[in-house]
């Protein structure tokens, strides 16, 4: 008991006491009215008129719950794929270029355009792992130059041939309103939280109860155990990418026809929903049921920091600090996957 | 265009200035590998130098106390980089990402509540690293364009990577920090704290990126925008993985980029849409890890 | 130089390693150290070599009482360690790795390699020992980097030598000029402290033996005063299980035929190797580790690519099959690696229990996974290979070693597959578990099962092949039959060229 | 004080000059009618959603937009509501409920001016032109100064050179590359249009020696010896303008702002000011009277500078 207090509540302790004290410093720094700030940040992310910010942390929470569950995938089976942005993008690439030029009945295209999506995220994953096995890049850094041909060729598409001339920006034109996602009546939600909801149970489901979870998870635990008991591990590796930039590319799909309408050359890179989903996923230790939890955590620090930012004049970017922090201070703490130990591992397959 | 762009003086120039902040970070970075640090928060570490330099420079009123800032702010990150990483034992990845986060949390940050902008920070106090002409380098041909004229930091960025080598083969802590990535239950045996070790190469490491930072915010230009390391960082990672951290193959590389970062600029002027030229670095950098992965696989395999 | 140990303690978490422990080291005299795996051995000279801090106890040189920071205060006081595991930097050189942690620099830190040659040229003269000092490690035979452990003790000048095991990779003429410089080292004044598992050893060389067991000092005796039996009831607190018995049986067909194999290996080929395993035999492989067993096995089990050559299992090729289908076919793999190999250590037992059969009907219903057929498939193998753990839902890194091999041992073995690979199938688990092991392995012959062992213990090697391979450098050097194995001629083969030790 | 006035910044407002007379027009405004005038910086497309939808939501009774960025914010959240009023400055919407509002520049006039200018001034007769991004409005400024250089000199050939990169508005390194290339490849006279990366072209000006032009407001003293002009861009006046408009009660206010109506200007073009204004061009008489020529012609009707936004 005695033990237990010390090895558990302690540092847990301490890890609140450090944090607090940088918000503290930083807020100094800031010269800002601390109570006004705590508010400022609490109706920012859970308050406001009809509870409309709330619902603005939701919306944010999607995509970045969205974006955890598509690295949750990788990073249980050992991969670290950190090229989440390039799928996102090349995912709404394609949901804008299917809405914006399939004809048809709104509820078709928004399908198609969340399949084609799903197809593009996926495929875009899994050339990085092809690279990873048949080339040797590590995954880590493959994934991650995969994000920079991702944007540009986005920002090409949209800035030139897709590119709607008459609304100034490089972005493509309107989808058609019939293929918008529908919002929450009398709210501005739309139900693209429900497809990540979904997904979220989906994640559950996959990670524990199903075979392939298994051998996923199998493969990131211990990835040598894998190979010498037989598991088919190369199919693990493209399997859990294809899922994982499909749930990344269904993410730009919701972005696309729930939130923005169309694509603009920017829109899903600058938001950091990538990297916010990363943290989320580490924050909680890819523990499946954790992570829209950790997600929505995440999105309520950015939308009270930009709340704390409109009341008390404190610089919005105290949410990306403190969202570093946090991970800082539990990241000795994660257990589960090493994951630098297994960055630069080649496979030596024939 | 061929000859004519090589040989073309102001196309010269521009190299040096792209590779020393690359050639500067993966320095550091090969400090890092070499001594087993995993160290990917190399783009956070330039960041957080070019902000210091320029508040080092602004507030002290000379380019050389922005240059000390910048090592001061980079090594602070090493320092936070061992403290998460090596005493509470976090996993080099996670702290890298976050200290990455950090960075870009902190400079915009400060720059606003210090400077009270957004965006970039401008002021004719900030002094920088103006060129340094050598006479009898000048009027050599195409060398002397590439080489002459530019800030003390390329200068001195060409020299570590020279004596980060000899530092390897020959100095105690070089030797030592190999020791740190190869075995470090050796160094325990022989009574030296491994962890002691990485923490120097962090420091090293911290400082060389932070000088990294100033060539960008007070040699390169003096001021300082917000992400102004723009994926360098990242570059410099690259880098160090496909040299395994051997600081003359760093120095290779970097020059490599810088050229063909510096390219990119100048074949804008053919046309090209825009997205083609910015992209040239990243597909350069992964065609290169392509090919040098390709080759090593089909060595060892 | 007389060094005390006195009412030494140490503590892991809630395991007590060492308890109130107190040895005695004099010049001139070889004082051997013995007990089980875990009793406490290593741990006890790590606090003398000031690695560990004990929770209670003393250190003494001489009469005065030493408070160690570090290993460097050790070493500065003439202690010298020659650790269990190498503690080299295989991609330097040697001459590089003697002087690590102890160069001499001059004022900017640089090293002065040329003191440093001189220096190793005039302990080369005075123990008749050296090794070229500007090759690299990776490039040395085991025997070779255990001159260079000591070399690097030497440098630093130890009055007290500690070696933890330095036999344990060494062939038998080996171990016997190590024996040699040992003698020397003595007879110059020295003390030396012997840790080994091998009693004839104790006997040939040691002055003095303390016998450890479970973290406690059980006696300390001169070697005159004591027998090998005295010891080894010591160490085991208790009479030695009965010898294994293995009755002699007619082999049936060829199981696995392996002809003309040959694998890219650490610089350069391993084989070719012809060789073949019939039902109901134990084919053992001996041979000094790194002396390709490794690629041998892994390109068997399909781990790693090969070069030339073919091997079939029943009669199929094994040419172009995965991991998985090979084992499909009728292959389990015991691998030398628990921790990283044989086990995933984050996983509870059920799933590690359960690898490899997560596709067959009994574990899967169309997507999902029976869990609750993982759990009592645990179960069972918990119970009938006496698995000490918590339960089938337990991690398995909680698992001490001796019960994570019954683990591994237990899933593969229950396959029942015709060809049954172990590698280093008891490396570093304890009497009880080794015999265990042991056991099954035969009950798995008799049963007519093909066994390929391969073991860097001799002695595991001798006890339970039908037939022995011997390895040297990438190729087959001999093959005895279980009748005309001997230790010595064994030996010979495992070594046939590499005469580094010159004593003087 | 119950009544709010909310600006919202597409991007940071930093050093982009643009930006910050969108700040200064709103608080002018809002002094001016006895409300407060709150600022809200956004930094990327959710952003720019969630700050006119917090700004809506603050009971904001004015919200002024600086950008394009805005269209489908406005279309989407203005219809439900009809009490909050809209300002969109630089760009309009099709299908405008009444709430909302806009005031929109014609910039190629003035740059057309610029490009007049360089023409006359270039010795190379070759003209560079450093833009953030290749974005049809940036072609208001590109190509109004190219098909003014041209006017004036057709043996002009233009360099269109983009900043492009992670963030192409606010890049001052990338941006004096550029103009180092251009420079290099033998523009003898650029002119910037990067938002936050002009301060890098006015550094290439310095080590390269050549001619620069600048947008927004008076950016000469920055740089004497090489700064000849720039065009002025009065958002300030345009937003109150607005502001007493849509608080008289008008509904679908537009406003369309060019030379004639001084809401784009360039330095010179008046008297006023230009002693002080220490740009080149005031020494320049030539170039002033040939200007202020093509000005009135563009002002009375004769000529029109054709808008490069909806070419291509
Ligand atoms: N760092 C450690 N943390 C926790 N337990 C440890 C640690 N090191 C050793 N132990 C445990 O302490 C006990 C004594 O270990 P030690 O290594 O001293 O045994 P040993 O007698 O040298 O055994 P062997 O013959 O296998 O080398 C063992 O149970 C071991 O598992
Ligand atoms: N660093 C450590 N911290 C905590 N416990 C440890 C540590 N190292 C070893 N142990 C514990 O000590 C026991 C033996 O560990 P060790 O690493 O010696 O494994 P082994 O050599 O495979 O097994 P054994 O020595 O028991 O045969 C295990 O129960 C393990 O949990
Ligand atoms: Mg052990
Ligand atoms: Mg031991």
């Amino acid at each position: 008991m005695d033990i237990d207090f010390r090895n558990q509540l302690l540092p847990c302790v301490s890890v609140f006491a450090w944090i607090f004290g940088i918000l503290l410093v930083l807020m100094f720094v800031a010269n800002a009215h601390f109570g006004e700030a705590i508010s400022g940040f609490l109706n920012g992310a859970f308050g406001g008129r009809n509870l409309a910010y709330l619902l603005t942390t939701l919306s944010r929470a999607t995509l970045i719950v969205g974006m955890a569950l598509a690295v949750m995938i990788s990073f249980r089976a050992g991969l670290f794929n950190i090229g989440g942005e390039g799928q996102l993008v090349i995912g709404g690439l394609a949901a804008a270029l299917v809405g914006v030029y399939m004809p048809g009945p709104g509820w078709l295209v928004m399908a198609t355009g969340i399949v084609a999506a799903m197809a593009a995220g996926g495929l875009w994953a899994v050339l990085a792992g092809v690279m990873q096995l048949y080339v040797g890049v590590p995954l880590l850094i493959g994934s991650l130059l995969l994000n920079y041909p991702a944007r540009y060729l986005g920002s090409y598409l949209v800035g030139h041939p897709f590119r709607d001339v008459a609304s100034g920006l490089p972005q493509t034109h309107l989808v058609p309103n019939e293929a918008w996602l529908p919002l929450f009546s009398g709210t501005r939600l739309d139900m693209g939280i429900l497809f990540i909801a979904l997904m979220s149970v989906l994640a559950v489901i996959y990670c524990n109860s199903t075979v392939p979870g298994y051998r996923a998870r199998m493969n990131g635990l211990a990835p040598e155990f894998a190979r010498a008991s037989g598991l088919p591990v190369k199919r693990i590796v493209l399997q859990s990418l294809l899922m994982s930039g499909a749930i990344a590319g269904l993410v730009g799909a919701l972005a696309v026809f729930g939130l923005h309408h169309r694509f603009t050359d920017g829109m899903l890179v600058q938001p950091l929903y990538a990297w916010t989903g990363i943290i989320a996923v580490l924050l909680v230790g890819m523990v499946p049921w954790a992570v829209p939890i950790s997600g929505f955590f995440f999105a309520a620090i950015q939308t009270g920091a930009a709340g704390m930012e409109r009341t008390a004049d404190v610089p919005k970017e105290i949410g990306l600090i403190m969202q570093a922090v946090i991970i800082l201070f539990v990241a000795g703490r994660i257990s589960g996957v090493s994951l630098a130990g297994k960055s630069g591992e080649n496979d030596n397959g024939h | 265009m061929g000859i004519d762009l090589v040989l073309d003086p102001a196309f010269l120039q521009s190299v040096p200035r792209f590779l020393t902040p690359i050639l500067l970070a993966a320095l550091g970075g090969a400090i890092c590998e070499r001594a087993g640090v995993f160290n990917i928060a190399l783009e956070g570490f330039i960041l957080v130098g070019a902000f210091c330099a320029v508040l080092g420079s602004y507030f002290m009123g000379s380019e050389w106390w922005g240059a000390v800032a910048a090592m001061a702010g980079g090594v602070g990150m090493g320092l936070l980089f061992a403290e998460f990483s090596l005493r509470r034992k976090g996993d080099a990845i996670v702290v890298s990402i976050a200290l990455n986060l950090f960075a870009a949390g902190l400079t915009v940050y400060l720059l606003r509540t210090i400077f009270g902008v957004s965006g970039a920070f401008r002021d004719s106090g900030i002094k920088g690293f103006s060129g340094i002409d050598i006479p009898l380098l000048r009027d050599i041909p195409v060398l002397g364009p590439l080489l002459n004229g530019q800030s003390i930091l390329f200068y001195f960025a060409v020299f570590a990577a020279l004596a980060l080598q000899l530092f390897f083969a020959r100095h105690r802590l070089g030797l030592r920090l190999r020791a740190a990535g190869e075995n470090p239950a050796g160094l325990s045996a022989g009574g030296v704290d491994p962890q002691r070790v990485q923490l120097w190469a962090l420091v090293l490491c911290g400082a060389l990126c932070g000088l990294a930072g100033a060539q960008l915010s007070i040699a390169n230009v003096n001021l300082f925008v917000e992400n102004m390391s723009a994926g360098r960082g990242w570059i410099a990672v690259v880098a160090v993985l496909l040299t395994r951290g051997r600081p003359l193959y760093v120095l290779f590389i970097a020059v490599l980029f810088g050229f063909v970062d510096s390219l990119s600029f100048r074949i804008q002027g053919f046309g090209l849409p825009q997205q083609f030229t910015d992209v040239m670095p990243y597909l350069a950098t992964l065609i290169a890890l392509i090919v040098l992965s390709a080759w090593h696989k089909s060595k060892t395999a | 130089m007389q060094v005390d140990l006195s009412g030494v303690t140490v503590r892991f978490g809630t395991l007590t390693a060492v308890d109130n422990v107190s040895l005695h080291f004099s010049p001139g005299e070889i004082h051997a150290v013995v007990g089980e795996n875990g009793a406490g051995k290593s741990t006890v000279m790590n606090v003398l070599f000031g690695l560990i801090k004990p929770a209670v106890g003393t250190i003494a040189i001489d009469g005065a009482e030493m408070q160690w920071r570090n290993p460097q205060d050790a070493i500065a006081r003439g202690l010298g360690m020659v650790h269990q595991h190498f503690m080299l930097q295989d991609s330097m050189s040697v001459l590089e790795n003697i002087v690590l942690c102890s160069e001499p620099v001059s004022n900017l830190g640089f090293v002065k390699f040329n003191t440093a040659r001189a220096r190793l040229r005039e302990i080369a003269e005075t123990y008749g020992i050296g090794v070229n000092p500007e090759k690299r490690i990776a490039d040395l035979s085991v025997t070779e980097r255990q001159i260079v452990e000591i070399l690097k003790v030497l440098y630093r000048d130890a009055a007290l030598l500690i070696l933890d095991e330095p036999t344990a990779v060494l062939t038998p003429q080996e171990a016997a000029s190590l024996f040699q410089i040992l003698r020397n080292f003595r007879a110059s004044g020295k003390s030396i402290a012997l840790i080994t598992h091998k009693l004839d050893e104790v006997m040939e060389i040691a002055d003095r033996v303390s016998v450890m067991r479970a973290g406690k000092l059980i006696s300390t005796k001169p070697i005159g005063e004591t027998s090998k039996a005295e010891i080894a009831r010591g160490i085991i607190g208790g009479e030695l299980p009965a010898s294994l018995t293995r009755a002699t049986q007619a082999v049936g067909e060829v199981v696995l035929a392996v002809d003309g194999l040959q694998a890219r290996g650490v610089g350069k080929t391993v084989g070719p190797v012809s060789f073949d395993v019939r039902r109901g035999e134990i084919v053992g492989i001996a041979g000094i580790s790194g002396n390709g067993q490794t690629q041998i096995i892994e390109a068997l089990v399909g781990l790693r690519a090969t070069t030339g050559g073919q091997a079939s299992l029943l009669g199929h090729t094994l040419r172009g099959l995965d991991v998985g289908a090979r084992r499909a076919l009728g292959m389990s793999y015991i691998p030398a690696d628990r921790q990283r190999v044989g086990l995933a250590l984050e996983a509870k037992v059920s799933e590690n229990a359960a690898i490899g059969r997560e596709g067959t009907k009994a574990f899967r219903n169309w997507l999902f996974i029976k869990r609750a057929a993982m759990t009592s498939f645990a179960r069972e193998l918990i119970e009938s290979y006496h698995i000490k753990v918590a339960g089938p839902n337990a991690r398995t890194s909680s698992m001490s070693g001796g019960n994570k091999q019954k683990l591994i041992v237990g899933r593969e073995l229950s396959r029942g597959t015709p060809l049954i690979i172990a590698e280093n199938p008891t490396w570093g688990v304890d009497i009880g578990a080794i015999d265990f092991i042991h056991r099954e392995l035969i009950r798995m012959r008799d049963a007519g099962h093909a066994i390929l062992l391969v073991s860097t213990e001799l002695d595991e090697v001798l006890a339970l092949s039908d037939r022995i391979l011997v390895l040297y450098e990438n190729q087959i050097a001999g093959e005895f039959a279980a009748a005309d194995a001997d230790r010595l001629a064994i030996g010979e083969l495992m070594t046939s060229r590499s005469k580094v030790v010159q004593v003087a | 004080q119950d009544k709010l006035f909310v600006y919202v910044s597409p991007d940071v407002i930093g050093v982009n000059a643009f930006l910050k007379m969108g700040q200064t027009g709103t608080e002018a405004a809002a002094a001016k009618f006895g409300a407060e005038a709150k600022t809200f910086e956004s930094s990327n497309a959710a952003s720019r959603k969630e700050n006119v939808e917090a700004a809506i939501n603050e009971g904001a009774s004015i919200i002024v937009m600086a950008g394009f960025e805005f269209n489908d914010i406005v279309t989407e959240l203005a219809p439900a509501v009809p009490d909050t009023q809209f300002l969109i400055v630089d760009q309009c919407i099709e299908n405008r409920p009444d709430n909302v509002h806009c005031a929109v520049f014609r910039e190629h006039e003035a740059t057309y001016l610029i490009g007049v200018a360089a023409g006359m001034l270039t010795k190379s007769n070759k003209v560079g032109v450093v833009s953030a991004l290749d974005i049809p409005f940036l072609h208001r400024y590109t190509d109004g100064y190219a098909a003014g250089a041209k006017a004036q000199n057709p043996a002009v050939a233009v360099d269109i050179r983009w900043v492009g990169g992670e963030n192409p508005f606010a890049d001052p390194v990338r941006a004096k590359e550029q103009a180092l290339a251009a420079s290099a490849a033998g523009s003898d006279v650029i002119f910037t249009a990067t938002s936050g990366g002009d301060f890098g072209v006015f550094e290439a000006a310095k080590e390269a020696d050549f001619k620069a032009f600048a947008v927004d407001v008076n950016l000469c003293p920055e740089d004497p010896e090489h700064m000849v002009s720039g065009t002025l861009k009065r958002v300030d006046n345009a937003i109150l303008q607005a502001v007493e408009g849509i608080e008289a009660g008008e509904k679908q206010l537009m406003l369309s702002l060019g030379l004639k109506e001084k809401g784009m200007s360039i330095i010179g073009l008046e008297d006023e000011g230009l002693a002080e204004s220490k740009c080149l061009i005031a020494s320049m008489p030539d170039v002033l009277a040939q200007v202020r020529e093509v000005a009135a012609q563009i002002e009375d009707g004769s000529l029109t500078v054709e808008d490069p936004m909806f070419a291509k």
